[in-house]
């Protein structure tokens, strides 16, 4: 008699353990609009993204197409893949004197880790992280970007 | 009853042809690209045989050509799920070398952010759990936790997964100025949420029969094969390296190292969970103690280590994660080698899982909590 | 137990065995010929009692290879490291340790696969990660044009 | 009665007149034959595509998600989409797997499938065949259904197959029994095999309700069972995705895996359908023995109505337990069937027949 009783407790347990199983799925399934989907490419306008986001890496540049941009090669050696090449050209200032200054800031995105080694390396603040992540592209090649825009310039006072 | 005895010796003498089957590379629960090769007689496994190096990176051979801050980063690459740790691993172990003393600040911060990643990793563990013995619905759940601390990473790390937060010397950045309330905010939610899974799944009658006294390993198995981690644990091998050896703010708080002296699947399963509730509390017991101060001190543009050997252990997620440098003086390491948990942890599976089924067989492969990146390196 | 009474109970052990405090862990040198019988030694005796093989590393140096055990015990929570050098760095070998702690089996099938280190008695001693053909990359002088891009 | 207006039967002899009236007796049978099979082809794909689409919202509303919302306004043309894409698939074949089997293992599948949903009432005058021994009849051809899984799983010459079609032999050969014992328990109540007969029977109130404790115990049997036979979670043992990549159809792709895929959906009306008309009354509207108030506003609504909402409900019980059970080991699902299931209905038969025997019912 004892067994057959601990038998049907056994049965009315598990039973119970399903019933408060299925309490749980129950009461997502009766508040759908606590869904937790974001439709993405719909939602991009309300979308936040966090401003530390390390989306790309950026060169910022002033209203006067000027950036910040020595052309040191820091971030270059701080990369650990490869994905900055430095490309820099002699200028001569007024005085005669011969300067270095920046040509190219090539990036490959492709090869970027966003590891942020070379915006915390970089001495003058001339790179940082961007947030936008659509990087998706038909051609590779494209993902090699020139940082610096064309014509633009190193901004006044900005040194070594 | 004589010839009834007769039969049941005969039927244990029939035996039918083992039958190997492969397991992965692709496999739903092998969680990546990891091969076992099965020896089954009918369902049960007689043998089981790992294999690994489907996704080999070659990280320890990268690290040689980098300077110490750049492999902090490919660290986040192997055990993804306990990137943070990983990363201070790394971060130790030079700040060792060097004898620099990082603020308490940093201290604090990573300790807490070590927590969130194992909070992180263990919802995850969880909700992958659930789907490999069947209940979709708790991957959903888990993940839904966990983009809450993902969130809290992206604010602070700036990346969700791969943060390299942790680099020689400090912190990337230092914290942001919303992070005490976001991490307080998701213990809050967090603390409903746990007691769902279990009446979701821990106390579900089919899942406890199929965990309770399945896939034992006991302490001296444990230890010999050197299985760390909540499984470790699980079996009652004491091997918190945040008690026993402790670093960073561990010795500022208070918690209990989770042991089951059990060591079967559902002891494994039982002592993650458990092992939640211990990360809030430390959590709780550091946000709103986080000291003023630097985020991380000043270190010269060019590490270089002293010349020698360097060992650092950490508890990662998974289990005791070691960083093993080899200096020479220069700014890139002669050699590193990282004990990754997983790899310990996996080549266990074939002691454990022999003379269990197949459906056994991937309930003990969840309780590793295997990350193949992490084995493969 | 201290430093200082670990090293003198290793000490003990003899076998040729130098022991000194590193800058981190204690450390012994063991020449490769008796390195079994002092492991097993570390592993048995009761005061020492090493039943925990964290990890198992090997080194290229330039004219010989390393092992490193690094070795714990659970019951005395005392830490310590074993290096072991081999022969020449062609054709070194070790003894296997898996009959001490089952774990070396797969960090040793590992140290073979990527350092190409041989190990006496191992049970199953076969590539880990790579090609059967493929060359031990963690060797200093393992070159691959293709894959190994240099800057 | 007023439910009449509702009837099918006349709409039925209508178009058997106006086609006798036109045709000789053979060619009318014959084209009665061609649209009643028709109106099953149509019936199963549309409803296979309506259940899939419910699965998939369903299971996203349990999982807090929205489910497919792309194509179409609320991801309605989903399905439809997704069976395209099937019929465009290339069928890939083993090259070792025995080509005969393998290709008549989904055939056998949905052909189980059809000759078990003719004998279902839809509504009233809404039912192909009505045998002496519908009942029977279920039980007996749904369980040829196994025969198809085996094949299909033998025939792939691949052995995640093999073991997830061994699996689901031993699942239904010993879920079969609960199946047949909990309609016994019914078939005890009703006294009668033939399905028409069981639903007229209900008038005055569903079984479920008739035989209140037996009854509730033989129906909760019914369903569990029925999920089994079935293969649906937690007993989908032989296409365990875990364990089993995808058990029996691994090695299925195209048409193929869409037969064995339209199968399960259509077992799992089936099944529900049985439930709806052998514990809840069929089309019978609820009705509670002398509340003529009460019983005429039921009658209000049709019969297909009746019994679509009572089968979708059974499958959304079904759907429910899906999505929140863990899966259950291949040992242990015959131990809840040998230790629990068969000792409960065996006990619930006698329950049930000393109901009847001493009119404790309703």
């Amino acid at each position: 008699m004892k067994s057959i009783i601990a038998y049907i407790t056994e049965i009315l347990k598990g039973i119970w353990t399903l019933l408060t199983g299925m309490k749980v799925t129950a009461k997502y399934f009766f508040t759908p609009w606590k869904h937790v989907t974001q439709q993405y490419p719909e939602n991009r306008k309300t979308l936040k993204i966090a401003e530390r986001f390390r989306g790309e890496v950026i060169m910022p540049h002033n209203e006067n197409n000027e950036h910040k941009c020595t052309g040191c090669g820091i971030c270059e050696i701080n990369c650990p893949n490869g994905s900055i090449e430095i490309i820099t050209k002699s200028l001569i200032l007024e005085d005669g004197k011969k300067k270095r200054a920046i040509d190219q800031h090539i990036y490959h995105l492709g090869m970027c880790t966003f590891c942020n080694l070379c915006v915390k390396a970089c001495p003058t603040g001339a790179i940082v992280m961007g947030q936008n992540f659509e990087h998706a592209v038909w051609d590779r090649s494209t993902l090699t970007k020139v940082l610096n825009q064309p014509g633009s310039k190193i901004m006044e006072g900005v040194k070594d | 009853m004589d010839e009834l005895r007769e039969i049941m010796i005969t039927t244990d003498e029939i035996k039918t042809d083992e039958y190997l089957i492969n397991m992965g590379p692709q496999h739903p629960s092998t969680h990546g690209v990891l091969r076992l090769l099965v020896q089954l007689e009918g369902e049960i496994v007689h043998n089981v045989q790992p294999h690994v190096g489907y996704i080999h990176s070659g990280i320890e051979k990268m690290a040689e050509s980098l300077s110490y801050p750049q492999i902090g980063h490919l660290t986040d690459r192997m055990d993804y799920l306990s990137a943070h740790q990983n990363n201070e691993a790394v971060a130790l172990c030079v700040e060792n070398a060097l004898q620099v003393e990082v603020p308490e600040r940093v201290k604090y911060i990573r300790t807490i952010m070590s927590e969130l990643s194992r909070l992180a990793s263990h919802q995850l563990w969880w909700c992958v759990m659930g789907m490999d013995m069947g209940a979709l619905t708790t991957f959903f759940y888990g993940l839904r936790d966990r983009e809450d601390i993902l969130d809290i990473f992206e604010e602070t790390c700036g990346a969700r997964l791969t943060v390299n937060y942790s680099i020689p010397g400090g912190l990337m950045f230092d914290i942001h100025p919303n992070f005490q309330r976001d991490v307080k905010a998701f213990i809050k939610k967090f603390k409903t949420k746990l007691p769902e899974y279990d009446r979701l799944l821990s106390g579900n009658v089919i899942f406890t029969e199929r965990t309770k006294g399945v896939g034992f390993l006991s302490k001296e198995d444990a230890i010999a094969y050197g299985v760390t981690g909540p499984t470790g644990r699980a079996s009652g091998f004491s091997c918190d390296l945040r008690k026993h050896r402790p670093y960073s703010a561990y010795d500022k708080v208070n918690f209990k190292e989770i042991l089951s002296d059990v060591g079967d699947t559902y002891a494994r399963y039982q002592v993650r969970m458990a092992e939640m509730w211990e990360s809030m509390s430390i959590i709780e017991q550091l946000i709103d103690n986080i000291p003023e101060g630097d985020y991380a001190v000043k270190m010269k543009g060019v590490v270089k280590l002293p010349e020698g050997e360097f060992y650092q252990r950490v508890e990662t997620a998974r289990g005791e994660f070691g960083v093993f440098i080899v200096s020479d003086g220069k700014k890139n390491p002669y050699r590193v080698k990282f004990r990754s948990p997983g790899f310990s942890n996996l080549f266990a599976i074939n002691h454990i899982a022999k003379g269990w089924k197949i459906a056994d067989l991937v309930a003990i492969m969840s309780t590793f909590d295997l990350v193949i990146p992490d084995i493969d390196r | 137990m201290t430093n200082e009474a670990l090293i003198a109970a290793i000490d003990k052990i003899g076998a040729e065995a130098e022991t000194r405090q590193g800058a981190q862990y204690v450390e012994t040198f063991v020449p490769f010929a008796k390195m079994h019988g002092f492991m097993k030694h570390l592993k048995e005796d009761d005061n020492l009692a090493f039943d925990y093989l964290i990890c198992v590393s090997g080194v290229d140096h330039a004219d010989h290879m390393q092992m490193v055990y690094h070795l714990e015990s659970t019951k005395h929570n005392h830490m310590m490291v074993v290096k072991v050098k081999t022969d020449g760095r062609e054709t070194p070998a070790v003894d296997s340790v898996t009959d001490l702690w089952p774990t070396a089996e797969f960090h040793e099938r590992e140290a073979f696969d990527l350092l190409g280190i041989h190990f006496n008695n191992h049970p199953d001693l076969r590539r880990m990660f790579l090609d059967d053909n493929w060359g031990y990359p963690l060797r200093k002088d393992y070159k691959d044009d293709i894959h190994i891009v240099s800057r | 009665m007023a439910f009449n207006i509702y009837d099918f039967t006349t709409l039925t002899k209508s178009i058997h007149e106006g086609l006798s009236s036109q045709f000789s007796p053979t060619a009318t049978l014959a084209i009665e034959w061609t649209i009643v099979g028709l109106a099953y082809l149509l019936f199963v794909a549309l409803f296979g595509l309506f259940l899939v689409y419910a699965e998939r919202k369903v299971c996203a509303a349990f999982q807090q998600r929205m489910g497919p919302m792309r194509v179409g306004p609320w991801g309605l043309l989903q399905t439809i989409a997704d069976f395209i894409k099937l019929l465009m698939k290339e069928l890939i074949m083993p090259k070792n797997a025995d080509k005969f089997l393998y290709n008549l293992a989904p055939f056998i599948v949905i052909i189980v499938t059809f000759m078990v949903i003719s004998v279902i009432p839809f509504a009233p005058g809404l039912a192909t065949f009505d045998f002496d021994i519908g009942v029977f009849f279920v039980t007996a051809v749904s369980s040829v259904g196994v025969i198809g899984i085996l094949l299909a799983g033998w025939s792939s010459n691949n052995k995640y197959s093999l073991i997830g079609a061994m699996r689901s032999g031993a699942q239904i050969v010993s879920y079969e029994l609960s199946v047949g014992l909990s309609l016994i328990t019914m078939i005890i109540l009703a006294g009668t095999m033939q399905i028409s007969g069981i639903v007229e029977g209900q008038r005055d109130m569903w079984f479920i309700f008739k035989g209140h404790v037996p009854a509730v115990i033989a129906f909760f049997v019914f369903v569990i069972a029925g999920t089994a036979e079935t293969n649906r979670g937690p007993f989908d043992l032989a296409e365990a995705e875990s364990e089993l990549t995808a058990g029996f159809h691994t090695e299925y792709s195209g048409i193929k895996f869409a037969f064995f895929f339209l199968a399960e959906y259509i077992n799992l009306f089936i099944v529900a359908a049985m439930a709806t008309t052998v514990f809840l009354g069929g089309w019978m509207p609820l009705h509670f023995g002398d509340f003529d108030s009460f019983n005429q506003i039921m009658d209000l609504m049709p019969g297909l109505f009746w019994f679509f909402f009572k089968v979708l409900g059974v499958m959304f019980l079904m759907m429910w337990f899906k999505w929140t059970f863990p899966r259950l080991r291949v040992d242990q699902i015959l131990n809840l069937e040998w230790k629990y299931l068969l000792p409960i209905n065996l006990f619930n038969i006698l329950l049930m027949a000393a109901v009847v025997l001493f009119g404790l019912h309703f």
